[in-house]
């Protein structure tokens, strides 16, 4: 029973936080409310018994990625009057939970044919470190080299487009 | 019964090798120094000259041979052969072609000659017996073809070289468009000739496509078929041999230097209609009703050239609508079934006219090519040769007892009478008086009376030997040739009609000695009526008429050129024109440029929805999203 | 239930797209694109513990990768973007407008 | 080596133009190597040609090489009495085209190359789809050569062809994929062999819908009244070289797909709408004839010309019987000779003057007679003269077009009077009459342009005098070809009893 409370308190925030999201107007204030919901998101994880999802989850999702984000923000110093005006916003979100409400509907309706399994958290090696580490470096090899590559890729666009000078 | 002679097949192909030699050293000399026209001269007579000498050894070949047995044949090759059409390059020598070999290439040979003189200092005098090599060559073929296609290819050779020869000043816009006159109604009446050769092929051509089999064959050709073949070869005639409709390119074709209008458009080229009729006389026979409509056409033709002759001034212009008169005398003949007549007159003709076309060259050069009889007048004494050799032409074609063009024409109109064709007749013998008159009507206008150019006349002098000589010559023919072929009422023997027999399907027939006579009395009588008015108007000195009123309209030949022009050139170019400025851009290719201005639309619509914003492209996405998701909901009935 | 783990996938992932749509702040759209990546990880993860079976959870790794990767590049494109325009409105860019 | 005789003359020139293209070559060097590789295909093109004996009416050297087994597909060349002709012109008449004109544009040599070696891969394929992929490739070159270095409104004129080639061709594409999947439930394998597709007994709207795909395809190349519309256009802005590929070989090459494809394989619906095609071939004849008169540029004339006799040249298929296909195959090279001289002529006229406008010209026969006596030879051979090669194709037709319909006849034969009526003016206003200001230094043709062009002078006389050995080579495959649609014909007249599967075809009983 625990665990269905959690979800739901946890599940809660997470929609909160992604509704702060898209309705602060400043981005230091949605991206503060995205933690929110990144952090929730772990917890979710760890209901899930992602054990390894969970840490990497709180570690580079809302630790390094987060923090790059809120940093890069404040290093640009955005003022109230730098911010784009948004006048339709409000016809935006509605028109648009019109649109996205058939979607909705659908994958929620298609994830009500599961199979109804209680979820109840496994204390053995299931997403644990090692496990999932094994599966990563023997079945997965080729992808994950390939995602290093593209790791490496990015960064050394980063380095390019961000370092450029003179222009302007 | 066939006898397989080689040397046939040398016959065109002397002038033709002519043609090609004197066509290279014209082309290879033409820019730099001339070769002189002695050379020339020489080379150009030599073929014609050799193929008259084995002509007449074909002749006397076939007159070796028993009367059924005259047939000489040579095949050179498979022309081509497709499915059941089996053509070959074939050469057949029977008595008509025999005959029409004869006088081709003896008159032929006579004209080379004459153009020596007539054509010196001319700078393009090698290309011009080039050019005459390659029409009596062509000429030869047709004459000597074993079969309708090889007959056609000689048909349009001489085409082609009537078209070059008009157009031979081709300076001269003028000559260029009568050359391309001649070209193109000839070509309409060749469409006739491919389509009856067609339509004689699917009939009965399957078991060989040469006269021969063609005759043996003739009696499986069902009648609608038959009269099909019959009348469309004869639009080919009437292409051919300036018959109504298609005569309007002749008079026109005079254009070009006189000994081409005496060769080609008197003598030999203008008949090869008539030579085409008696060649399938073994289908005229069969089909009463085509010969109908070719005697009418022949003698209606008669009538109205007869009329246009009356009142032309140039001399070759008269001699011109003189020639397509009598070739509507020919096929009123051939029409008739008289076949043997008309192919006569075609012979008898060839002398005279020829005669007559060089005596006039004669004149034309002695005056520097004026040819306006207005412009003449006594020459009788400064050009006494070619006035007494022109009398005599000018007597056998007015139709004079004694001579070749009475003896001939008589035998058509005598062959019309007795056939029951009493209205061909009586239009046939009111020719023979215009004939009469307008013959002398020229002779007297030119060469009696006193000169209406003194000028002219002072500078005037006779031609050279090698002009007046075949003057003479032919002038012995228009006397003698008739005497060939003297009717049984004045002993003779018919010789010609005889001899063509085996070539022909034709039956003579017996009028009687009152219809022979009632015949040669109206004729002689038509004759005299005509040249005494003749005398009595021009040999008092008369001045070129006033051109007004219906001497105006016969003048201008009813205007039949001008109505031909606005019927059929006129709307021609119009529709060109119209397809080419109207029909193709806005008719034709509209599909296509409105398919191209469709796509120009869509993109211009869909342009709209590019607003240029990502945002708004993630939501086009979204909404597509969100109909499939609709859409698959349904389906599933979630 | 992992039903409702999967209706949650969902409604973080439509409220991502609509952040996308309706915001004009690069940052936002930007971290919208975040939290649909991440609801498609909860996805995975979800998917991964109904089956007993640990793919989805190399998956969710792969994800997280490739959102690092997108991370880096994306501000640094936006580091570029401000400093060429000095806004962060997207619809100044509009290159795309047929 | 002669066994992959065909190969080698479609590739050679193919793997030269690539090569051309991508080595440094000087334009002049280009040219050369152009030169070369077509003397080289010529010489190849005549042993073929002689040693093709055509007696038995089958595919001579033939070669086979499945591409991919599983949908049956294959590299299979061969040749016959039909492609025969066709294939000589692709191969001979190419050394002239680098020999006459000025020194064009390294890129212009290799497409020249490129198209030449398609062409002669388009003729020989026995595989629609080998087909089909070399009929695409020749239009490539087409495209650049028209595109890049044509004349000033080049561009909607290179967008036109292409366009409307393309749209055919796709039609064509899909119709040979119905082709392919409908042999497949006939009988059970995958194969995309012309032969085979022949033997399918194709009925229902499906097949009609697929032959209106071809026979679009190729109405459009050839091109067929209403589809000429861009070749006016085309054959105008062209180089004149590209012109003279385009008419001389190209649209023969349309001819050729329908004799090849269309009429085996949908025997039954060909026969059907015979007579619309052609009428279709007729109008075209008149309506382009008569268009001609009107043209004030001497190329617009020309296409124009062009585009008539193929209707004409179209007209002998349709016609379905044994002499007017005969007719078609001959006039195909026949036309290839004179159409093409004529265009070469323009273009040593257009080279020298700078000009195309009809009225500029006049007198040129007394300025350079040899020019004026091979335009006239072509011009005559062009009006189908006794004696010239035109003829004896236009009088087969012509021959055949009366036993299928008189009506039709009558009309085809007007092409003998429309065709003098343009070509005769024309003649006139370029060659007689006083000469004009513009041809003032105009110099005969140099010793080097009469040898190139004299041979095809020579081929054209010789066609027309002694036709017979080339007859000899296509005559049995046409009777082979029309066997099968004369039997359709017979059936839909209800004269005799279908035959009977497995039945033989002999042309002894039809």
């Amino acid at each position: 029973m625990l665990t269905t409370y959690l979800f739901f308190g946890l599940a809660l925030l997470a929609v909160l936080g992604a509704l702060g999201l898209i309705i602060f107007k400043h981005p230091m204030n949605g991206a503060m409310s995205f933690v929110v919901t990144l952090i929730s998101l772990a917890g979710l994880y760890a209901l899930l018994s992602a054990k390894l999802i969970f840490a990497i989850q709180l570690i580079v999702y809302a630790g390094a990625i987060m923090s790059l984000i809120v940093f890069i923000i404040m290093f640009l110093n955005i003022q109230e009057k730098d911010l784009p005006l948004d006048p339709n916003r409000w016809f935006y979100v509605a028109g648009g939970i019109i649109v996205v409400g058939p979607i909705a509907g659908l994958l929620i309706n298609i994830s009500r044919t599961l199979p109804a399994t209680e979820v109840t958290v496994f204390d053995d090696g299931f997403g644990s470190v090692k496990e999932v580490g094994q599966l990563l470096f023997t079945q997965w090899l080729l992808p994950f080299e390939i995602v290093s590559i593209l790791l490496l890729v990015a960064l050394v666009g980063a380095v390019v487009l961000a370092g450029k000078r003179g222009v302007n | 019964m066939t006898h397989t002679v080689t040397y046939l097949g040398f016959i065109p192909l002397l002038p033709l090798a002519g043609a090609l030699v004197l066509g290279l050293m014209y082309l290879s000399t033409c820019q730099g120094k001339q070769i002189s026209e002695r050379i020339y001269g020489i080379l150009g007579c030599v073929g014609p000259v050799l193929s008259f000498l084995m002509a007449a050894k074909v002749f006397f070949a076939l007159m070796s041979l028993p009367a059924q047995e005259r047939f000489l044949t040579h095949k050179a090759f498979t022309w081509f052969a497709v499915g059941d059409l089996n053509v070959s390059m074939g050469f057949l020598a029977d008595p008509l072609s025999s005959l029409m070999l004869l006088f081709v290439t003896f008159v032929g040979s006579l004209i080379h000659i004459y153009s020596i003189g007539y054509m010196a200092g001319d700078k393009n005098f090698g290309k011009f017996f080039a050019y005459l090599n390659l029409f009596l060559g062509s000429m030869l073929i047709l004459v000597l073809g074993d079969g309708p296609v090889v007959m056609f290819v000689g048909w349009e050779g001489v085409g082609l070289c009537s078209y070059l020869l008009i157009s031979f000043y081709s300076d001269d816009p003028e000559n260029v468009v009568a050359g391309n006159k001649a070209f193109i109604v000839n070509r309409i009446g060749d469409l006739g000739f491919v389509l009856g050769m067609a339509f004689l092929f699917w009939g009965i051509g399957a078991d060989g496509f040469d006269y021969l089999s063609l005759k043996a064959n003739a009696h499986h050709l069902t009648a609608p078929i038959g009269l099909t073949v019959c009348l469309l070869l004869f639009v080919g005639a009437t292409g051919k041999s300036a018959q109504i409709p298609l005569y309007v390119w002749l008079p026109d074709a005079m254009a070009g230097p006189t000994p081409v209008s005496a060769l080609i458009h008197a003598a030999t080229m203008v008949t090869a209609g008539v030579y085409m009729v008696a060649r399938f006389s073994f289908i005229y026979a069969h089909v009463p009703v085509a010969g109908e409509v070719v005697a009418w056409i022949g003698i209606l033709t008669a009538l109205l050239a007869a009329i246009f002759a009356m009142f032309q001034s140039d001399i070759k212009k008269i001699l011109a609508y003189s020639t397509v008169s009598q070739l509507g005398y020919m096929f009123a003949g051939v029409g008739v079934a008289a076949y043997s007549a008309g192919i006569f007159h075609v012979f008898t003709h060839a002398f005279f006219k020829a005669l007559l076309f060089l005596g006039a060259g004669s004149v034309i050069l002695a005056l520097h090519h004026q040819q306006n009889i207005w412009k003449m007048g006594g020459l009788q004494s400064k050009l006494p040769i070619t006035y007494w050799t022109m009398l005599i032409g000018g007597l056998a074609l007015a139709g004079c007892p004694p001579f070749a063009g009475f003896i001939s024409k008589d035998e058509i109109l005598y062959s019309a009478l007795a056939t029951g064709h009493v209205g061909i007749w009586a239009i046939g013998v009111l020719v023979a008086g215009m004939t009469a008159y307008y013959t002398f009507r020229m002779i007297f206008v030119v060469f009696h009376g006193s000169p209406r150019d003194q000028e002219a006349y002072d500078h005037a002098h006779e031609s050279p030997k090698v002009m007046t000589i075949p003057l003479l010559i032919l002038a012995a023919g228009s006397l003698f040739a008739g005497s060939a072929n003297i009717p049984a009422i004045f002993g003779g023997h018919q010789r010609v009609s005889h001899w063509l027999a085996p070539s022909l399907v034709e039956h003579h027939p017996h009028g009687g000695l009152g219809l022979e006579i009632l015949a040669i009395g109206a004729s002689i009588l038509a004759f005299v009526i005509g040249i005494s008015i003749a005398y009595r108007k021009f040999t008092v000195k008369v001045d070129e008429p006033d051109y007004q009123g219906l001497y105006n309209f016969c003048y201008h030949k009813f205007y039949v050129d001008e109505l031909y022009h606005w019927v059929i050139v006129a709307p021609y170019q119009f529709a060109g024109k119209a397809i080419s400025r109207v029909l193709e851009p806005y008719v034709t290719d509209a599909p296509v440029q409105a398919s191209g201005w469709l796509y120009r639309m869509c993109g211009l619509a869909f342009k709209v929805v590019q607003v240029g914003y990502v945002r708004i492209y993630a939501v086009y996405m979204v909404i597509g999203l969100s109909i499939l998701s609709l859409l698959v909901s349904r389906s599933l009935n979630f | 239930m992992v039903t409702h783990y999967l209706s949650l996938s969902v409604i973080l992932f439509c409220l991502g797209i609509l952040g996308v749509v309706s915001r004009r702040n690069v940052f936002i759209v930007f971290m919208s694109i975040e939290l649909m990546l991440n609801a498609a990880n909860l996805g995975f993860v979800a998917l991964s513990r109904l089956h007993v079976n640990m793919d989805g959870h190399v998956l969710a790794l792969m994800v997280m990768a490739v959102a690092a990767a997108e991370a880096a590049l994306a501000l640094a494109v936006i580091i570029l973007l401000h400093k060429h325009k000095g806004n962060l409105d997207t619809n100044i860019f509009s290159l795309l407008k047929g | 080596m002669f066994e992959h005789l065909i190969s080698i003359m479609i590739f050679v020139p193919i793997i030269a133009g690539l090569v051309t293209f991508v080595l440094p070559l000087s334009r002049e060097a280009a040219r050369i190597v152009g030169l070369a590789v077509s003397v080289v295909v010529v010489l190849l093109g005549l042993k073929l040609f002689l040693s093709f004996s055509g007696a038995s009416g089958s595919f001579e050297f033939v070669e086979y090489a499945p591409i991919n087994e599983s949908l049956g597909i294959a590299y299979s060349l061969g040749v016959d009495g039909i492609s025969i002709l066709v294939l000589s012109a692709a191969a001979l008449l190419f050394p002239m085209v680098y020999l006459l004109f000025q020194t064009k544009a390294k890129g212009y040599y290799a497409n020249l190359l490129i198209v030449q070696g398609a062409m002669i891969g388009a003729v020989a394929a026995t595989d629609m789809v080998l087909f089909y992929v070399f009929w695409e490739v020749m239009l490539l070159p087409v495209f650049f050569m028209i595109g890049l270095y044509g004349g000033p409104n080049r561009l909607p004129a290179t967008i036109k062809i292409t366009i409307y080639t393309i749209a055919g061709s796709l039609l064509m594409l899909a119709s040979i994929i119905y082709l392919g999947i409908s042999y497949h439930a006939q009988s059970g394998e995958w194969s995309f062999a012309m032969t085979n597709f022949s033997e399918m007994s194709l009925t229902g709207s499906t097949a009609t819908l697929a032959f209106v795909g071809f026979m679009i395809a190729f109405a459009i190349k050839i091109p067929l009244f209403p589809f000429h519309t861009w070749l006016p256009d085309a054959y105008t802005e062209a180089p004149t070289a590209t012109t003279f590929v385009l008419s001389a070989v190209m649209a023969k090459i349309g001819v050729y797909g329908v004799i090849r494809f269309v009429v085996p394989v949908f025997d039954e619906s060909f026969a059907r709408y015979a007579l619309i095609l052609a009428c279709s071939g007729v109008i075209g004849m008149m309506y382009c004839g008569i268009a001609a008169l009107a043209q004030k540029d001497f190329k617009r004339m020309l296409a124009f010309s062009s585009a008539s006799h193929m209707g004409i040249i179209a007209l002998g298929i349709f016609c379905m019987n044994i002499q007017a296909l005969t007719g078609t195959l001959y006039q195909i090279v026949a036309h290839a000779t004179s159409t093409g001289v004529l265009f070469l002529l323009l273009g040593i006229i257009e080279e020298r003057t700078e000009s195309r406008n009809i009225d500029d010209f006049g007198g040129l026969a007394a300025k350079a007679p040899v020019f004026a006596f091979f335009f006239a030879v072509a011009m005559l051979a062009s009006v189908g003269l006794p004696g010239t090669s035109g003829f004896i194709g236009e009088f087969l037709i012509i021959l055949g077009a009366v036993k299928f319909n008189p009506i039709i006849a009558v009309f085809a034969g007007t092409t003998l009077i429309i065709g003098v009526c343009y070509m005769l003016w024309l003649f006139q206003r370029v060659f007689f009459e006083k000469p004009s200001s513009k041809l003032a230094d105009f110099s005969d043709l140099s010793a080097i342009e009469i040898l190139t062009i004299l041979p095809i002078v020579i081929l054209i006389v010789v066609m027309g005098i002694y036709p017979q050995p080339f007859i000899a080579k296509i005559e049995p495959s046409a009777e082979r070809q029309m066997a099968v649609i004369q039997k359709v014909q017979q059936i839909a007249d209800n004269r005799i009893e279908p035959l009977k599967p497995g039945q033989e075809l002999k042309t002894g009983d039809l």
